[in-house]
């Protein structure tokens, strides 16, 4: 039926593990397969490979060594630095302040919390999806005890002032969190320079093994363990590590954080090349998110009269691979709370597209991916009564 | 885990045995803790001229063993005394964090044989630092 | 310097994981990456993958594949049955019963748990390490929430009456967890029969990879969630799902019990042969642990007058990867918490070593460990205190 070959730009979602990446894994599995807490010299090999990938970790965002502490992904990291801030300084306060357009492994932790007897407030963001510093400033009052706020937005790819952010909460003594799940790869990160406390990260998002992920959590800063058990990552996270999983998170941050601007030009570069077609040879079509602060490769547009999950239908069958922040593709049938917060109306959040180029995109891509974009929402379009409507209330029919 | 220095001290300790007719015995240490040390010195002209111990313990503290007893042959009692379990320590080439009080023993069964050996011989024993303690951290786990 | 052969005895920390296995994940890392969670063909490859690894979990403990979550790990399915199952039913009570010898991811999620205000039974064990049942029954009150005894000990081997225990609190309506990491692939399991609600298991004991387990939940029972954030796992456990790793764990388990009799029958001679020279052969020595009622591969033998660090260290110089439950090795200087509560003096705990063996071990590796062993506790005594003073006091000096 569908055309084999596949188009991927849905970096955002996942990435395919790169193949030098797996090759670097494999030792880890049946050959080197020594449990880190062990004695014995396979043992040692084990530990020796986990401390040389949490060296890669730290230095690809400015961190020390022993501030990095290996995870099951972003959203364990996010869970973590959550709840572990918040029950560590219970004492201290019970107000957080987020954001409006978190990834869920952010809402929801917040939504537990708040059962637990945190207030929580949600910084709004404006129409691009920005955090107003100032907001900020007003939000925090003496019970204030963290702040999280996500360094660039899974949907939007929108990009907050996060050296700001860190500096107003260092200033006031109020631990940072920032989920950079999407970040790693895109833009350079320096936790220092950028007053970050805590920091999520995913290898899955950079071309990295999904599963595993790292929450930095900076010298000095104490945050409840929440996974009790065994005393590995230094008595602060429990269970045998994913040996294979950590070599491939240090292999792979390595390689992403290297090159950056050359690699993210080229994403750039594509992705404007797209991006300004579809906005000009596309009618009735719009940009989400911000025009400059924005992931190299995140295009998010919304389609007047049609909704998103047919969109991607008809794209997967010309073997394109996509998303939406349509309510009809989350299973909730609620569109996503990033486009309802940047101001959308429901109905234009449904027709949006989310397109994230990767390395492997090719100018061909681009042309493909246009053609088929433009015939598929011209069809959409010409079976959708929204469409017709407007058509009919037009002062002439083009 | 171990240095280099540590796994030769180990795997090949020295002055390993016991002196039947020791001029000083001791003996520190508890079986609970995992640890006992016992050193037995032959004290000639205020030299010791050997020196020999038995361990029950992990791999730092028959190496800290082995080492101390090689820091203080031929020494003086008054040098020997003055060895401490940082220098022990530095000449394994380091010691894991928690393993530190193993060296610590070494340090304290000197005390005790060169004081065991001065109260047999009717002098003032020399004034001894506390006892030796494992400190109990929370648990941690194997695996 | 030390031999290069490893002759690998330690299978209760962890397993190489199998070849075969590691060949059924290689696709899913670079080849059929897509995340589960999205719409186009790519990443409905990756939810069938899953669901057909569940299926296989659910068939090798006779529970219905809607009852698997996958995990991290056994220390995420312990921290999540506990916590869950504690917070869901704290209206109905805050009593929590479990054994005096759980892994450390139950007891040390218990002692956070009674932080939060539970209380806490630990039930004794025998000298074998056996629960009694009645012990059980006694305990329960109108406030008992939750039962967790584990099915088999990792460092004794002890296998506990499961169903009875289940059936116990099947008739008080309590909820029963057990974690089942140290049993797969060693003991038939049926959670319909042993009655059995919330299952713990970890795929990096039987031969798949590090960094991926399940909880199994039987129906009906309602626990809450403890990693938020987005939909996957049917709601039930957020984070991308880590699809190399689930598809190594849904191989792993279905080789694990096929062929169960025949394997543990290989293993369990094996043991004995070892076990029983050891006993004999070497004075002063005793085993740790039930004779019958124990895990196939286990040996658990303590040493008198010897210390198990160094015991480890010499026979790692010898090759022979092993385990101890001696203080000194733990990094906390508290001797084995299992070896205390069936009795065991701390000096006597000290010398124990842990013996597991796999399905790689052959008739020479028990020979060559044996000889080794031998020498090693030999060499040892010969220079312990201890020793010294025993053959000193014996009536003759053989
Ligand atoms: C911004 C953001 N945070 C957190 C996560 C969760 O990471 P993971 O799926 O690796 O748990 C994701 C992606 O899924 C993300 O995009
Ligand atoms: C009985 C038992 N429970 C739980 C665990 C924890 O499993 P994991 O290390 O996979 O988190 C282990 C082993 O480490 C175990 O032996
Ligand atoms: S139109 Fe079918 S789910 Fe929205
Ligand atoms: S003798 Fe116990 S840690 Fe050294």
């Amino acid at each position: 039926m569908a055309s084999q070959k596949t188009i991927y730009m849905d970096h955002s979602a996942t990435t395919a593990t790169d193949p030098a990446v797996v090759e670097a894994m494999l030792p880890w599995y049946s050959i080197n397969y020594g449990n880190p807490s062990s004695l014995y010299r396979l043992a040692r090999e084990s530990r020796t490979a986990i401390e040389e990938a949490r060296e890669k970790v730290a230095k690809a965002i400015g961190a020390k060594q022993d501030e990095i502490f290996f995870t099951s992904g972003g959203t364990e990291s996010d869970n973590w630095a959550l709840k572990g801030a918040a029950l560590a300084l219970r004492k201290k306060g019970n107000h957080i302040i987020t954001s409006a357009i978190e990834h869920h492994a952010i809402t929801h932790t917040c939504d537990y919390l708040k059962k637990q007897g945190f207030e929580i407030t949600y910084l709004p963001v404006d129409e691009f999806g920005q955090v107003r510093v100032d907001d900020l400033k007003s939000a925090i009052t003496d019970k204030t005890i963290l702040v999280s706020v996500m360094f660039a937005n899974n949907e939007i790819g929108t990009i907050q002032p996060i050296p700001e952010i860190g500096a107003a909460c260092r200033e006031r003594g109020i631990l940072f969190h920032t989920d950079a799940v999407q970040v790693i790869g895109n833009l350079p990160i320096n936790v220092e320079s950028m007053n970050i406390d805590l920091l999520s990260l995913s290898a899955h998002k950079f071309y990295g093994p999904k599963g595993i992920g790292a929450l930095y959590i900076r010298k000095g800063v104490r945050i409840d363990n929440y996974l009790h058990g065994g005393g590995q990552e230094h008595r602060k996270r429990a269970g045998t590590e994913n040996v294979p999983g950590i070599v491939g998170l240090g292999v792979a941050i390595e390689k992403a954080v290297s090159n950056l601007e050359v690699k993210t030009l080229q994403i750039r570069t594509l992705r404007d090349a797209l991006l300004d077609r579809i906005l000009h040879e596309i009618p009735n079509t719009r940009l989400n998110g911000h025009r400059t602060m924005r992931l190299p490769g995140n295009i998010n547009v919304s389609f007047d009269f049609i909704e998103g999950e047919s969109l991607l239908l008809l794209l997967d069958h010309s073997g394109i691979a996509a998303s939406t922040g349509s309510a009809c593709s989350s299973g909730s049938l609620e569109p996503s709370h990033v486009l309802l917060a940047i101001g959308l109306p429901a109905e234009v959040a449904h027709g949006s597209l989310r397109l994230t180029l990767g390395l492997e995109n090719t100018n061909e891509d681009i042309s493909y991916a246009f053609d088929e974009i433009k015939k598929a929402v011209e069809r959409l379009r010409a079976m959708s009564p929204l469409y017709a409507d407007y058509l009919k209330k037009r002062p002439c029919n083009v | 885990m171990y240095s280099e220095k540590v796994m030769d001290h180990f795997m090949n300790p020295r002055n390993q045995g016991e002196i039947t007719d020791a001029d000083g015995v001791g003996e520190v240490g508890n079986p609970t803790c995992g640890d006992i040390m016992r050193i037995f010195l032959t004290v000639k002209d205020n030299i010791i001229t050997d020196v020999k111990f038995q361990t029950f313990g992990c791999g730092a503290a028959v190496a800290s063993s082995s080492m101390a007893t090689e820091l203080i042959k031929g020494k003086t009692l008054e040098e020997a005394w003055d060895v401490s379990n940082k220098a022990v320590a530095e000449a394994l080439e380091g010691l894991p964090p928690i393993k530190m009080h193993c060296s610590v023993l070494a340090e304290e069964g000197i005390h005790k044989a060169i004081n065991d050996y001065r109260v047999k011989n009717g002098l003032e024993p020399w004034e001894e630092k506390e006892g030796h303690t494992h400190s109990h951290d929370e648990l941690t786990c194997e695996e």
